[in-house]
């Protein structure tokens, strides 16, 4: 068996771009200020790969957007970073218009094998503009396959399969995971998309987390093991697929659920679970479903404030409790 | 120019003509669903412009996108099929007017959004550059594109990353229901690629042999390595921006006068037959072949299926 | 009381800016093709209010939406219009990272009173990009408001109210009910925002549908009706805020629900009104919740495979069966 | 010009100045959270730009706004109060840098979104027309943000609409790591007005007086009906992008080159003692007072209460 090396995340996404970009000519990338990265991911890989394959971009996010669906109908790998999620809005036409829809716009001519990465997520006092967690919108749009890891682990094995992916893929990096530490393993792994993980078994009830909040759930859960409590956290990592699979027969056991999102709480992740669940396994619910996320707010550049804005373990395990109580 | 590529030329024009001048009557006689924009008037610019470029090599293209298609040498009888809207269409009927592609011929589609072809020829000429095979894009757009973000930032990405794209503005003179000067102040929209330090040329776009010469040269230059190229071509649409258009916004003689005086398949034919010295007798059974042609796609796209409705979502992911 | 008038939607519309650029003097319309509009909707309203306050616009998405709240921040009360609710996606970072957080970010400084008024929905074989339902989208980004009115009556009123609002207000217009005919009372008169419409009453199911599905809505009730089931149809008329209230007190009664949307089913409204009667009144359920709407898929041009892609009065009145079972 | 309008200019720069350099040392101390960027060596064009309009008109401006927003008028107490993310800050800590805005000062906002705040500045110029007040807008923008779609979008619109905005590309050489010649071709950004049929003027950044005439030329004009202006004002960032930047793309003799050679601060008090006459001895309490009223700042704003978490949503709606 492989090795086990403790890593950030953002070392397992440069470590995952590296091994495609070495195994595959036809991976580039392009994005804004790739040389001196704002979280650092592309640093230095200029060096290895030439400025032909990372290529630094103008502040034209629909350009960069546009070219990479371009260079992946016509046989290349683009992977795409826009800077801030928050600026997924800037290129969200030709995401939303030609990305997501050229293949069944065509009769299934076209492909679009392509990555946008990008970061999301609170936690830098960065501001309403800098913040956000757009995650969910995505989930609305039919024809983009949606990454969520919350470990670099999960960053690493999905990012890979992303890259090797036909269909156009949306990688979530949470800014605040890029510096977290975690196993990777030595050598070559892929995760697969529409698997979701069970990151702690748990009988009494479901809580469902994503990226940044993955965390915070298992801190929960750890809290709430102290008093008897033994929640099971799932980690969906797709949005798109979403594993409902797994959710559900959680479900039969604990009859219990909570989901967890750091995204504006109205129409968000939970939303879609909660309505999944209310019509395919309400019977197995013996409580309501709680949903917790971010608050229906612009974010704040207030330390504060931001604070106040998201689900913490104590948010989360106090819900728990009132679930259970 | 051989007589032959002269005739090529013609041939190409007319069966534009001949195809969109029977979309009209298909749509008016209901076989024919959604919004369709046709290219009667502008047949010289693609005409000219893909006969410049290799089989191999691509175009991207707009909502008014039949014309570029045809020139490249999309099949007239699967595009009939397409705006029939039945399975044996170049999009299998999920395309349309808007989205019409075959993109074995080089095509990366038409895209309903305006200006937001531009952005994704881009990329195919970036693919061009890092795969080191020498392909060149054409980038078809109107003259009310030009106004778009997305043209700005995939000019200033071309120029700057020295991309072999060919910029094609068909400047029609209305975006829409908008005159020219109701949308932008410059008369010659060519001025723009000072912007982005590329060259920029004004061509007669009811010269079929005049838009051949500018994009030859551009094409050149972009398989050299040395860039892109702004070419506004300055053409006009017989119809309306879709059919149905009540045309409020121009009049019948404006309109009359350019289908009398500038229609460029007229216009090459009389050059055809003065300068090339063509004879009446070699120009008909091109054009009789060619209504042929659009006959036999009318009787293939009325007599093809519509799509089985269980294969909705057979191609949203691959 | 005043009398009613027949009417079409796009007329109601019209007569709603003909009023309100009466009463108001900032008030001012601004889009592309105003005055040869592509459903004719401001048609010749520049004979009345001349260019300097009916603006054809260039295509430039962006220009419009940023003017819009420039002269919104500035004393004026723009409505502008996006000739496609596609073509938000073109102007989708002005929307959601200007417009809808600029009074946040500013600490209440700000106010901007603006419209954006949109064609949304299919029914034309217009394809994957001129057909679209994007209403959800935007209830899932604080700080804007978002009125899906169903008949003429509720046009009018809604937009009269829209334009007086100091909250920005994205206003979705379904193509197939600029054609369809309803009373609107001669006389001024506005509607509030959270407040839904009982459409019509009923014991046994409620029904929840917007813009054309309430029209379908009723023509299943009316089926329905003939087998002995009454169903009560609702219509939320303003996403957000979104009247909950009316909701649950009529699940208290009927103790079912089936949302019905034509957007995209996943992540769309039924999601969120699924989550919150799955958080808040879960007792009230006796059966499972139903949600219809558009199949995950970009639009068709195809007649044939449209047709398949939305809820129909059939597929209602056979969805409200296989529930009551 | 008279010498208390030199003086003044004189004073906003030193103000600009020592407000950004105690903010650094603030931030560096760990009192300002987030992400800040500064003005410092660019302060010539703020000053020199809002000193030849009036209180009641408007500027549009960008992450890098202090100095602009300064410039216009804005408390530099409640500015410092809002870095510290405090609830007497002018935006009540909702904002901090990349937001910062006084609106009763004329600010439309400062955008955190590169050019979302050129499409914005645009509708307060189309107010001003609206309602004949003869109100002009001044817009704040860097040199990668004319890459960006909205910018050219905006361009177009104020040509053609004549909108009494005048558009002033700060023009420091990088767009975050990024050089200008790695993200566009031209040398001149002012090129880029000849696109719009507008006027395009490059000037001096670093000269005060040079920036000054320049805006007050496009300020008449603009008042005049005459339409917008793009005024390049050439210019460089003394500090990194943000504080903290390692600044790889850049080499300290550069910067020390340009702190030497070409600090407005410095170049305008050599000429306002040179050709204005000024005496030493009335500068230095012009200097005193702008310090004074700095550490004034700092006090109100580390004295300053953060705001209430029950607060959270009152500002998302009227
Ligand atoms: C982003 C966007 N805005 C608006 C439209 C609606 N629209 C379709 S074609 C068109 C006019 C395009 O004018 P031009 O680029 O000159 O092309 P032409 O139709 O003249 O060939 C407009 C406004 C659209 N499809 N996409
Ligand atoms: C749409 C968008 N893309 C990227 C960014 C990230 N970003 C912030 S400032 C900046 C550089 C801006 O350069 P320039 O316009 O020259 O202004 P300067 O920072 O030099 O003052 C970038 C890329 C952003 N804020 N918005
Ligand atoms: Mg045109
Ligand atoms: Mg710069």
């Amino acid at each position: 068996m492989a090795e086990n090396r403790l890593m950030t995340g953002k070392d397992a996404i440069r470590e995952a771009l590296i091994e495609e970009m070495r195994r595959d000519k036809t991976v580039f990338l392009l994005g804004e200020d790739l040389e001196q990265a704002t979280f650092g991911v592309t640093d230095g890989l200029i060096d290895e790969f030439g400025a032909e394959r990372v290529r630094n971009s103008p502040i034209s996010e629909n350009a960069i957007i546009g070219a990479s669906i371009g260079a992946a109908l016509t046989g290349m790998r683009p992977v795409a970073e826009i800077m801030f999620a928050d600026f997924l809005m800037d290129a969200m036409d030709p995401i939303v218009n030609t990305m997501a829809k050229a293949r069944f716009m065509t009769g299934g001519q076209a492909k679009v094998p392509m990555v946008i990465r990008t970061p999301s997520g609170a936690g830098l006092s960065a501001g309403a503009q800098h913040s956000q967690s757009p995650e969910a919108l995505f989930m609305h749009i039919p024809g983009i396959k949606i990454a969520v890891p919350s470990t670099p682990y999960d960053m690493k094995g999905l990012l890979k399969t992303s890259i090797r992916m036909d269909d156009p893929v949306l990688f979530f990096e949470h800014k605040m995971l890029y510096y977290e530490g975690g196993e990777v393993p030595d050598g070559e792994y892929t995760l697969p998309f529409g698997k979701a993980d069970v990151k702690r078994q748990g009988k009494d009830v479901t809580i469902i987390a994503v990226l940044a909040m993955v965390k915070k759930a298992m801190m929960a859960a750890d809290m709430l093991a102290g008093e008897g409590i033994e929640a099971e956290v799932i980690d969906p990592r797709t949005l798109n697929p979403l594993d409902m699979e797994t959710i559900i027969n959680s479900l039969k056991k604990t009859k219990k659920l909570i989901t967890v999102e750091e995204g504006a709480r109205t129409g968000g992740i939970g939303a879609e679970i909660a309505a999944r669940v209310a019509e395919d396994a309400l019977d197995y619910l013996d409580a309501p479903i709680k949903r917790l996320g971010g608050v229906d707010c612009p974010i704040p550049f207030s330390p504060v404030l931001e604070e106040v804005m998201y689900p913490t373990e104590d948010s989360i395990a106090a819900a728990v409790k009132q679930l259970l109580g | 120019m051989d007589k032959s590529l002269a005739l090529n030329l013609y041939a190409t024009m007319f069966r534009i003509r001949t195809f969109e001048e029977e979309v009209k009557r298909q749509f008016e006689d209901g076989n024919i669903p959604g919004f369709i924009h046709l290219g009667s008037g502008q047949e010289a610019v693609s005409a000219g412009a893909c006969a410049a470029i290799n089989h191999d090599d691509y175009i991207g293209s707009t909502h008014r996108g039949h014309a570029n298609l045809i020139a490249k040498g999309g099949r007239t009888d699967k595009m009939m099929a397409e705006l029939f809207a039945r399975e044996t269409g170049s999009c299998k009927g999920r395309g349309g007017c808007l989205h019409i592609t075959e993109m074995g011929v080089g095509s990366l589609g038409a895209n309903g959004i305006v200006a937001a072809g531009i952005i994704v020829a881009n990329g195919a000429a970036l693919s061009a550059k890092l795969q080191h095979n020498n392909k060149v894009v054409l980038t078809f757009f109107g003259d009310g594109a030009t106004n778009q973000g997305k043209f700005h930032e995939a000019m200033n990405l071309a120029s700057l990353w020295s991309l072999p794209n060919i910029f094609i503005c068909e400047n029609n003179l209305y975006g829409e229901a908008t005159p020219l000067a109701q949308h932008m102040k410059l008369k010659d929209i060519a001025v723009r690629a000072k912007a982005y330090d590329m060259p920029g040329v004004v061509v007669d776009g009811q010269d079929v042999l005049a838009v051949y010469e500018a994009v030859s040269t551009a094409v050149k230059r972009a398989r050299d390595g040395k860039g892109p190229t702004l070419i506004e071509a300055k053409t006009y649409r017989f119809h309306g921006h879709h059919i149905g258009d009540p045309e409020t916004y121009r009049t019948k003689e404006e309109v009359e006068e350019w289908m009398e005086k500038r229609d460029p398949i007229k216009l090459f034919k009389e050059k055809l037959i003065k300068e090339f010295k063509v004879k009446n007798t070699e120009i008909d059974p091109i054009e009789a072949k060619i209504l042929k042609e659009i006959e036999a796609a009318v009787t293939f796209a009325s007599g093809s299926p519509t799509p089985d409705p269980a294969s909705l979502t057979r191609d949203v992911y691959v």
